[in-house]
């Protein structure tokens, strides 16, 4: 949110959602616009509330590590990864080589799907849809591996305290498939996104719009792709001892517009090949799963991953009897949502929208514990404030 | 066969309302309606934002307390006949939000299955369902848009 | 201004072509047939060679979807023990909690893949003889949780003598 | 005396049999039109009678509701008018209406098409859909920022889109149309088809055709003005990339997002036969072969020829991503300057 300046003028208030079809989840966008010119915007992110964090409590390890799992379809594989690292932290519990690497090849796989549906979600908002569509197939070979290793297409249910389900260990075959996969799908990747840059009339509805400078890409603690567009050069990855092994590099671009974040995305994908690649190469022999572990009582660790929008915080202890206690998420989207916010200030209703698109939200996961300041100095949850005074003012 | 149960039958609007599951099976509704792979077009079927235009909802997720008015709305408005397609195991029981709970024992946060909300036609299985079994099943919603008056 | 014709000129060769002749289609004509005679299977669930039909699964489900079925023919898995019940899951029921594939002796005493996963079981990669020859690698609180969903006699089989 | 009622009555018969001919082949147009795009996006696509003739029929079978709309009756009236708009738009280019003094000529065309602009922002400052402000969700009740600010329907934003597009974004369309009527030096349609196909007469034996000897579409200015006519084309049928009054990503249908049941079918019968009709109007003006309803061989190739705008837009649509004002006020006066091009060199013909 921008600072509020009373002396601005506004002249009327547009909202979308939450069923509308920039949305596809629910949220609501509520744009304050003059002419067609938006002026401030508002999100309001509570509407996929599940009650997440308290379903955790007093749920045993093992199975509140199936539900970190639900708390979204696209970062599924994240979630349940660091869910898994919170305790391996916290109890000390040895992750077998093999098992890294796989949870790792999976984390690629998850970040091209999810890099291909934002190109699917933002060119449905540019309204291309035929370059939309050209996403979804490409994103398939992905899907389909994910399918192959994991058993399903959207909910792997890879990671598991201390490795990896057996499920989910690569065969020779597999790895052969892969490696093919990979390799019929950069060649056509490649011709896709110099497709995209060649066309005048979609970059001219990306370029220049939607600008997020560097400061205030941190002012607003923006991540991920979102920050790194912006030339903020940040990646967890870089720190996180299971990447050690690859090889990669961090895309950092400074244009700071909507184009940039679609390029950017576009970039990582081509390193998430690389890492893809030295996975399925380097892959170390030996055991997935170290199942010599108990879960006994363990204080509040906190582990960070990079997902595919940013950095992801979870955060738990258990009890004596093993029983998970406070768990908190925090997700890269509701760091950037500020940012969303302030980037799509002084563009038009139609570009704002692209806008806040090119930021990738996907607010399933934002959407928990809702704590409200009601301007009042005192805060109250959606539910109380819906008791008080009714669905409208 | 009449003009009615076949122009029923060629033409269908699906609308899709996602009410607050986890994400995945939404992005499977979308592949099965934007993918060329699937093309769910190809069967007849259209997709609309526009309860007005809709034939068919599918609705995805469990309903969290926010969609359950726009959810109760966005069904009343589409004139009959109408059929809902519950797509994904937290539309079709509740999945672990509903089922796989902590110490509170019950979530209240949640509405599941969608059928306590709305009047349910077809269930398509799946945590994820893959898109050919989201096709498949509102396929199968098509006797009850049929047969209606 | 030149790209630009060139993507004209190239593309409109390629999307005539995709027009007048169909070319490279991307719509799976298998997935058609099957959506056009109603014939899309599930994934398979369970795999009935490598189950011991212990019941452990039917055991835990939260939501009571697994059912045991009787086999037609039991069969001897090994010496003294007959496999009689394999498990069926009714996916209308099932919430996808996994709970039955990792209580899985199988998966949760010899670290194998399970024969039973909600979502995909995936390809067989061991027979059934060839896990029971492996060595127990589970933790004894683990044969102690699993011999509370499980007949003892089915314990004795799995750890019988084999104890590292 | 009788001369006149012979000329009413075939008047009338032949508008009974245009209708009829146009409203049934406009119903196939759609869905040609998607299934081009459909190949370009390598799928199969849609049953060619789907989206058309399939979807209207079934609209037609559904129960009717009310809109919610500020004054019901008015919208629902707004959708018979516009039918009744786009019908006398097509029947102007039949022969018999050439007749009719003032209104088979650029006059009632244009006239026409301009009231079938200004019903898009009735529309939309009628509808008040759920589907923007009034979706029952806390929202205003968490308070904001800007309390107490006007809160605007999708629709009453299209309306207001519609207006600026009618302002600068049709101009291109109104110009071109001009081009024919100033190389035959008339305002009345049968004397620009005549110039172009000199044996052409509405009183020829009803199996007899003739091919134009000059069309005009061959000439520089037709040429500059046909493709001006086209992007006009595009925008008058609110497709992309000009369709940002109705873009689906923000305003998701615009104005007739409360159209349900019959009146959505008529919303859909109006729009195709505007396609054809302006389809049709492009090729009676500029290759001189007009659509007589009493000479088979000459609508038929009418119709045939007529096909040649849609499949263009097809493609079109297929690869542009939708305009915003940004780029809509450059491209509508670069056409403009393109139409007075035109104009000036057809007057030096
Ligand atoms: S602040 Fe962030 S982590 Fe905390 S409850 Fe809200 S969304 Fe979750
Ligand atoms: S603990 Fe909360 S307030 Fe502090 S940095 Fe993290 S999210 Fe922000
Ligand atoms: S916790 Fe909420 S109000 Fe506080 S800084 Fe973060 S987003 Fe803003
Ligand atoms: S940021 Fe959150 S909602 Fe978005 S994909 Fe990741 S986990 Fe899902
Ligand atoms: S109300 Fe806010 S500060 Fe308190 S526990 Fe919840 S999230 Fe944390
Ligand atoms: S059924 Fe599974 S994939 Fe679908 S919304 Fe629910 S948790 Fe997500
Ligand atoms: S995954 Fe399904 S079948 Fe297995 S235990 Fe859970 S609910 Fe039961
Ligand atoms: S727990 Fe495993 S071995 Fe036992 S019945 Fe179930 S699937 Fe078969």
């Amino acid at each position: 949110m921008t600072e509020a300046n009373n002396e601005k003028m506004i002249e009327k208030e547009l909202s979308f959602g939450p069923v509308h079809p920039a949305l596809i989840e629910p949220y609501r966008i509520r744009l304050f616009v003059n002419d067609e010119i938006v002026e401030d915007c508002e999100i309001n992110i509570n509407m996929a509330y599940r009650g997440m964090e308290k379903l955790f409590d007093g749920l045993p390890v093992e199975k509140a590590l199936l539900i970190a799992e639900r708390v979204c379809g696209i970062c599924s594989h994240v979630h349940a990864w660091n869910a898994v690292r919170v305790i391996e932290c916290g109890l000390g519990i040895e992750v077998p080589p093999r098992a890294d690497y796989i949870r790792v090849l999976v984390q690629e796989f998850q970040r091209i799907t999810s890099h291909l549906i934002f190109f699917g979600h933002a060119f449905e908002v540019v309204g291309h849809e035929t370059l939309a569509m050209r996403a979804l197939l490409l994103r398939e070979q992905f899907m389909d591996l994910m399918q192959y290793v994991g058993g399903n297409r959207v909910m792997p249910s890879v990671p598991i305290i201390g490795g990896i389900r057996p499920r989910a260990d690569l065969t020779d075959s597999l790895k052969k498939t892969i490696l093919e996969r990979c390799d019929a799908f950069e060649a056509k990747y490649a011709q896709y996104v110099q497709r995209i840059l060649d066309d005048p009339l979609v970059i001219s509805r990306v370029n220049g719009i939607g600008l997020l400078t560097k400061e205030d890409a941190i002012k607003y603690h923006a991540t991920g792709p979102t920050g790194r567009a912006s030339g903020w050069r940040y990646d967890l990855r870089t720190e996180m001892k299971e990447y050690k092994p690859f090889d990669f590099n961090v895309i950092v671009l400074d244009g700071c517009d909507t184009k940039d974040r679609v390029v950017d995305r576009a970039l990582e994908v081509l390193e998430s090949l690389k890492i893809i690649h030295q996975v399925v190469k380097n892959l170390p022999d030996g055991p997935v799963v170290n199942r010599n572990w108990v879960a006994k009582e363990m204080p509040f660790t906190t582990a960070y991953l990079e997902t595919y929008r940013g950095e992801v915080m979870h955060t738990y202890g258990l009890d004596h009897q093993g029983l998970v206690r406070n768990y908190q998420i925090r997700t890269p989207t509701i760091t950037n949502l500020a940012a969303m916010e302030h980037a799509c200030v002084g563009d038009h209703v139609t570009e704002a929208i692209l806008t806040i698109a090119s930021c990738d939200p996907c607010l399933t996961c934002c959407t928990r514990t809702e704590v409200v300041d009601s301007g009042k100095r005192r805060t109250m949850t959606d539910y109380e404030i819906v008791r008080k005074y009714g669905w409208r003012k | 066969m009449t003009l009615k149960s076949t122009s029923r039958k060629k033409a269908i609007h699906v609308m899709l309302c996602y009410t607050g599951g986890c994400n995945g099976c939404d992005i499977e509704v979308v592949n099965a309606l934007l993918s060329p792979r699937y093309d769910l077009e190809q069967y007849g079927v259209m997709l609309t934002w526009n309860p007005r235009e809709a034939d068919v909802l599918i609705v995805s997720g469990v309903v969290s307390w926010q969609m359950l008015e726009p959810l109760k709305k966005i069904y009343s408005l589409i004139p009959e006949p109408k059929a809902v397609v519950a797509v994904g195991a937290c539309a079709c029981n509740g999945n672990v939000y509903k089922n796989l709970v902590g110490d509170i024992k019950v979530n209240e946060d949640v509405y599941a299955p969608v059928e306590s909300v709305i009047p349910v036609d077809v269930k398509v299985p799946g945590c994820a369902p893959r898109p050919e079994e989201i096709i498949q099943g509102a396929v199968k919603g098509l006797p009850k848009l049929m047969g209606a008056p | 201004m030149i790209t630009f014709l060139r993507l004209m000129l190239t593309g409109a060769y390629t999307n005539a072509l995709r027009i007048l002749a169909k070319d490279d289609r991307a719509t799976s004509m298998s997935i058609r047939n099957s959506i056009l005679t109603l014939s899309v299977q599930p994934t398979p669930t369970v795999l009935d060679e490598m189950c011991i039909g212990c019941g452990g699964c039917y055991n835990v489900c939260p939501t009571k979807a697994i059912e045991m079925v009787k086999l037609e023919t039991p069969v001897e898995v090994v010496e003294g023990y007959m496999k009689e019940q394999v498990p069926r899951i009714d996916l209308l029921k099932c919430i996808y909690c996994l709970n039955c594939h990792d209580t899985c002796p199988i998966y949760s005493i010899f670290g194998e893949a399970a024969p039973i996963h909600a979502r995909d079981v995936g390809m067989p990669r061991m027979t059934l003889q060839e896990v029971l020859k492996k060595p127990v690698k589970a933790p004894p609180e683990t044969i102690a949780e699993l011999s509370k969903l499980i007949p003892s006699s089915t314990i004795s089989i799995i750890t019988g003598g084999k104890k590292e | 005396m009788d001369a006149t009622i012979l000329f009413l009555a075939q008047l009338i018969v032949s508008s009974v049999i245009a209708l009829a001919i146009a409203t049934l082949y406009s119903l196939v147009l759609p869905g040609i039109e998607r299934k081009i795009q459909a190949r370009i996006q390598q799928r199969v696509g849609p049953p060619i009678l789907m989206p058309g003739f399939w979807s209207v029929i079934k609209f037609m079978y559904k129960a009717r509701t009310e809109p919610i709309a500020q004054m019901p009756r008015f919208y629902k009236f707004l959708i018979g008018f516009g039918v009744g708009v786009v019908s006398l738009l097509f029947l102007f280019n039949t022969p018999y209406w050439w007749f009719m003094l003032g209104w088979g000529s650029i006059l009632g065309i244009a006239g026409m098409l301009k009231l079938e602009e200004v019903i898009y922002v009735f529309m939309g400052s009628q509808s008040q859909s759920i589907m923007s402000t009034s979706m029952p969700v806390p929202d205003t009740v968490r308070g904001s920022k800007w309390p107490n600010i006007r809160r605007e329907f999708n629709e009453q934003h299209s309306a207001e889109r519609s207006l600026k597009m009618m302002l600068i974004g049709s101009l291109p369309l109104y110009l071109a149309l001009l081009v024919p009527f100033i190389v035959a030096q008339s305002v009345n349609i049968g004397s620009v088809v005549v110039t172009q196909n000199p044996a052409y007469s509405p009183f020829n034996s009803w199996l007899s055709f003739s091919l134009p000897t000059s069309p005009i579409l061959f000439t520089v200015p037709g040429f500059i003005a046909a493709i001006v006519y086209f992007l006009g084309f595009v925008v008058m049928l609110n497709e992309k990339p000009f369709t940002i009054l109705k873009a689906k990503i923000d305003m998701i249908e615009g104005g007739v997002l409360e159209y349900a049941a019959n009146l959505r079918a008529g919303y859909y019968l109006m729009r195709n036969l505007l396609m054809f009709a302006l389809s049709s109007i492009f090729v009676t003006l500029f290759l001189g072969i007009p659509f007589d309803p009493f000479m088979p061989a000459m609508f038929l190739m009418n119709m045939v020829l007529s096909l040649m705008l849609p499949i263009a837009l097809s493609v079109l649509v297929a690869f542009s991503p939708i305009f915003t004002f940004r780029q809509i006020y450059p491209t509508a006066i670069g056409l403009s300057a393109l139409g007075v091009l035109a104009m000036i060199l057809a007057l030096s013909i």
